[in-house]
């Protein structure tokens, strides 16, 4: 059962005006621009027992991502192809907010988005994730941790996603008798196959003002919250709209034309991570 | 894997024989419940939905009463016997997810400032699942809260265009859904032109998108208006009695 | 854990002795005699997609049963039957008193009482369900859905329970290939098979005095109540008393030979609803 | 499957050779806890069970407490080893509804009107289970409630009546369940002459239900007179300390 | 998550001090000596249904064990051994604080203490447990089942455990056919193979003050308690410490010597039991 | 099975070429976190934990609160990538006990009894484990406690001795734990000299547990030592700017 947020972090009421007169006046509270990210550093790899992973902080909201492979059985109507699962955990130590316990429906619905926008367009290469097919496959567990609440968590989960995903390597299969499959995790034989990169972009509206990317302060003034996947072609391919005020769909384009705008800047980040992967392997600096 | 069904016959029109932009016969009651301060019954094709209101009533437990508004506690369920194969009726992540956006969408346009320290309570059962549910359910709840007599600004219509053989097709049935390329369901108050739910689980370009909200748009009009009537005959009902 | 109810619906002081005083004298507050049940409406296969399924109004007590048919393992006790599983939710949306949750105890008393009554008198033939011995079986879920709370649950779900297996139809299997069995749920094959018929009759007791078919109301000011199977044999096919009071042992003779004479008015109702299902397959009004 | 034993040979004798109106051994002690305000030991043949009484006590959570008699709580459980198959620590759906109709037994005799707001917490543990456990669950229960010196309209005595290859018998053991027609279980108010509890789980005839009746409370009447002895002998025996 | 106790039995201010003031006069609130046990008595096989089990009170702590013997599949890191499960539950007759539920923390680290002192020295011949290497395997499970709580509940769980270790018998192998194995629980072919005895010594420390064996409210009071597993080869096979205060490292030499010397009482008790089984399978007498 | 590695090779030297006492690369962190009162970082070789302390603060829910001290609420949690096989996010049994050892050390340091009625909870995250998650968990409890201001009589360093090929060494990894033959982790706080925690896993003489306890101190102490100037640098830093 879905109920009104009862427990978030409390803004005094004068904040609140300021944070909103900003919004109004075309500015922020942090001084960023309407159309402006935050900082957004990049971890590859910091924790190389999982097959891929990435740290992602995006301001001071901080992601870290880690893909398991496994072996298991596919879906019955999917013989041919592997499985990705991606679950997001917000954990306790991320906000004040959040209690211990198992994932509530913010943490689903930013898993179930990331999946969506990965599934949709075919962004990992399942098909190339079959060991034996409708018997045993490659199992792509794709776990988004959540250790620092600033806000925009989607975002940061789809990017630190992205990069675990691209880092991952396959572990060497050893050998396979009677469907009986015997790994060896401390050889990597070859890269996760990816087919394409998504990013999402997510936009604040308040009484009409679009904002990017916004703190955990910004969301709980806005009015509304619409984020939108799209892929290295400029694609949509995922949206969802949060929050508990409508949106005019009059404003429908402006918001689809920003997003496309912002996407574009974000897979240049991606891409530039990537090819640089050595630059950004660096020691673990949380600070 | 059953290979996939022609979507969009030679002659234009879908495996059901409805054009792009039909709705499926869509039908609704009101007041169907004993119990429950407010209920709908919606069906959108094959597909069945309950909807049920409790409130405003008592917080239970009492700590989570808000001083200044209703809570709105929200569910979106499905029967085990709802869905081809049996579904376990532990509640999934998807329909932990459909709970809330159902939810988001009805705080949009319930007054709940009016009903401090109380909560109303918005339990929607699917009974047979033929795609469609969330918003088919999103139109049950709207007709239930009004029917319990919740001020609201608006009602709201849900409805979901697809993409299914590269065309853009209004109100996707399971099929559709399952072998189509895209599914956006939408809620919307027509009246006040907003709207509340908006999803989009598959790939659109940029010019796709924009056609497909102007389709569930006027798709949505069309059940809003069902919706209006529906209500104002119930009311006819009780006056004339 | 069972603990003494706490949450039902509050009956005010003056009509719990209204209600009282009129069994007393052997009237009821809707009207009805000590031994008359409501009216009951039945609507055949309401949900096509379920193998069989079947709605029960009794007064405004509404069930809704749903009947699935699936492959799977034979328990290993019983390798040459099918397996049968009767639950129950009491879902929220039909009455102030529930929460969502899994089924509590009224639920999972309803559902195995129901159970019990099928299982003791083989009211399906379980026999007939398997497909590979020891190995593959059907599995019958019967799955009771109650959508309105208006007292005497079983009654209600035991009628919609025998009406949704008497319509359940069998699909077919595509192929068996080493023990993987392939069903077609579009096509279906033949009917479910059912031995007998079985019905329940529940009798309230206040003070000595009987009613049958209890509403909400007057189930939570009697004494007690006793659910009685019957088959269509006239045999007695499962009891179970509830309630927080005893009942006169001499009292018992009145009780079942009153439950033998309901359970053949409900008996007769099964049968003219069996006999011409197209009058009972009409849309549903729920109103 | 194994195949299906005799259980009533040609002398008319059951399987473990009692005559059908024959109760098992059955061994009760009283006051056999130290942290439980009231505690008892039974063993109907090879079933053995333990119950526990706290209270009246205060109630956790505070809301629960009932503002004119006394929250009765009750579980029943069997301990993991007390089956042939390992039994599951979680509470199964047959230990759900037996909880309930030992509590709504239990709740037909205790004076719950002398302690409101308070809780009486009843737990029974099966530690073998071997046929009647929820009878001899029940019997323990109410020793323990008396054992605790918690007032009560009456004792209740449980015994099943089962039907095995045709002839109804007292006190079924776990095979006779097995294997045989019905089991039905009773909880028996002697003094005042009142079932509290009673369930068929099985196929009889009116006439045969009829004298299962009377067999059950013939049964029952003798555990009670057990039961009677075995809170009289504590009593004296705490007086002549 | 851990959480400070907070529904502790409660002992009177006034009491406390003089539990204190005994221990540290080297007195006991019940007249024992600091180094000296409570009485322990003895059931061997209380529940024959199970395949191994005891029942032993440690004065008025009284903890039942049973052991069950089942089919089933070795860990796959393991595949040339039985599998050991050690599960304890504190059901809540035992105590006032106890509520119905799964296991709590004290639970789960009293069943992981004695599974850990069973497992380092290989107590159990897990070897001896194969029936198809890597495929089936005896799996035994051990249930500790605390009944009445009147402190040191692992010495005591320890000991019950061992004895139904001891006691329990092999069920006979009636056939085995593709992996599937069919056994015969009413005939038991051959005892449990066991490597060698272990018990547990818990050692309360209070202002430097040790005692033995400390019953509840001597627990409650106490600072800290080491609880120390000693195989019968004297050696140190498990060490937990458990309590909101420290304790100095010089005192550890102390409490080892008197831990081994404990241990020495307690495997003469097991001794003696095991070497006469029969002076202890008597009928249950638990007052 | 995979065969047991050399453990001490021939020259004395440890699988990753460290000597018997000696310590992983240690690295420490702290003030990571923005929401947290106190956060730390702690990488114990490839071991990688990070704990955050919120409080002291209101209990939820208010029933829990205690009247003359703060609750102390722990976890211990490992991140589903943090092991090689993907664990489970739900809480195992390990981590339970895990919670309550960490949990009972720290209120030994903790002056609880300066905020009664609130809570101070400590949540530990393992990122990566390779052996030692507790005791570098325990050493990142206690630095973000120190970070959150928190008063305590001591900070706790956590390190483990393990017994591999029969050699007594330092701060074991994952192949020396699980194909060792002890793994004895202690919690030192240095200068009070008191252990908090203190487990074994494994056989043991008497002479060795004694030899072992005296090396643990000895590598707890080093890094007593590098967690005092970790602090000590950032109150270094804040106080420059």
């Amino acid at each position: 059962m879905s109920l009104t947020p009862t427990k978030q972090p409390i803004i005094p009421r004068i904040k609140r005006e300021t944070i909103k007169s900003l919004i109004r006046s075309g500015e922020r509270i942090d001084g960023r621009k309407p159309e402006e990210y935050r900082k957004i550093q990049v971890w590859l790899n910091p924790v190389p027992k999982a097959e891929g992973s990435a740290l992602v902080k995006l301001g001071d909201t901080t992601v870290m991502t880690g893909t398991k492979l496994e072996i298991g059985t596919p879906f019955s109507d999917r013989p041919d192809e592997g499985v990705l699962q991606v679950h997001a955990e917000f954990v306790p130590l991320a906000s004040p907010s959040f209690e211990p316990g198992p994932p509530d429906e913010n943490a689903i619905e930013a898993a179930r988005v990331v999946d969506r926008c990965l599934r949709e367009p075919r962004a990992v290469k399942l098909e190339d994730l079959v060991i034996i097919p409708g018997k045993k496959v490659w199992l792509v567990f794709n776990d988004i941790y959540l250790l620092d609440h600033d806000g925009n968590v989607i975002d940061a989960s789809m990017l630190s996603t992205m990069l675990a995903l691209n880092t991952a390597k396959i572990p060497k299969i050893v050998s396979i008798e009677d469907d009986n499959v015997i790994i060896d995790k401390t050889v990597k034989e070859r890269p996760l196959p990816i087919n394409l990169n998504v990013v999402t972009v997510s936009i604040g509206i308040l009484e009409g003002y679009m904002i990017v990317d916004p703190t955990l302060e910004e969301e709980i003034v806005l009015d509304t919250k619409i984020v939108i996947g799209v892929d290295e072609k400029g694609r949509i391919v995922g949206i969802q709209k949060t929050g508990m005020e409508g949106i005019k769909p009059s404003q429908l384009d402006d918001i689809i034309e920003l997003a496309l705008k912002k996407a574009q800047e974000l897979h240049a980040i991606l891409r530039e991570v990537l090819n640089n992967p050595n630059a950004y392997t660096t020691p673990l600096v949380l600070q | 894997m059953i290979e996939k069904p022609v979507l969009i016959r030679d002659d234009g029109l879908r495996h059901d024989g409805r054009k792009p932009e039909d709705l499926r016969p869509i039908k609704m009651q009101v007041g169907i419940l004993k119990n429950a301060d407010g209920s709908a019954y919606v069906e959108y094709g094959k597909t069945k939905v309950v909807a049920a209101v409790y409130g405003p009533r008592e917080v239970h437990p009492r700590h989570l009463a808000l001083p200044d508004r209703a809570l709105i506690r929200c569910r979106y369920h499905m029967a085990p016997f709802s869905t081809s194969d049996r579904k376990s009726p532990a509640p999934s992540r998807r329909e932990i997810e459909l709970s809330k956006v159902i939810r988001e969408a009805l705080e949009a346009v319930i007054f709940s400032e009016l009903y401090p320290r109380t909560s109303i309570d918005i339990f929607i059962e699917v009974l047979q699942a033929d795609g469609g549910t969330r918003t088919t359910g999103l139109t049950a709840a709207s007709l239930a809260l009004a029917d319990a007599g919740i001020p609201m600004r608006d009602l709201i219509a849900g409805v979901a265009v697809g993409k299914v053989d590269g065309v853009l097709v209004l109100d996707i049935d399971e099929v559709e859904d399952e072998y189509g390329e895209a599914d956006m369901p939408i809620g919307y108050a027509a009246s006040i032109d907003e709207i509340m739910l908006l999803q989009l689980n598959g790939v659109l370009t940029p010019e796709e998108f924009r056609r497909a909200i102007e389709l569930a748009k006027e798709g949505a009009r069309r059940i809003y208006d069902q919706m209006k009537k529906t209500l104002h005959d119930k009311y006819l009902r009780i006056i004339e009695k």
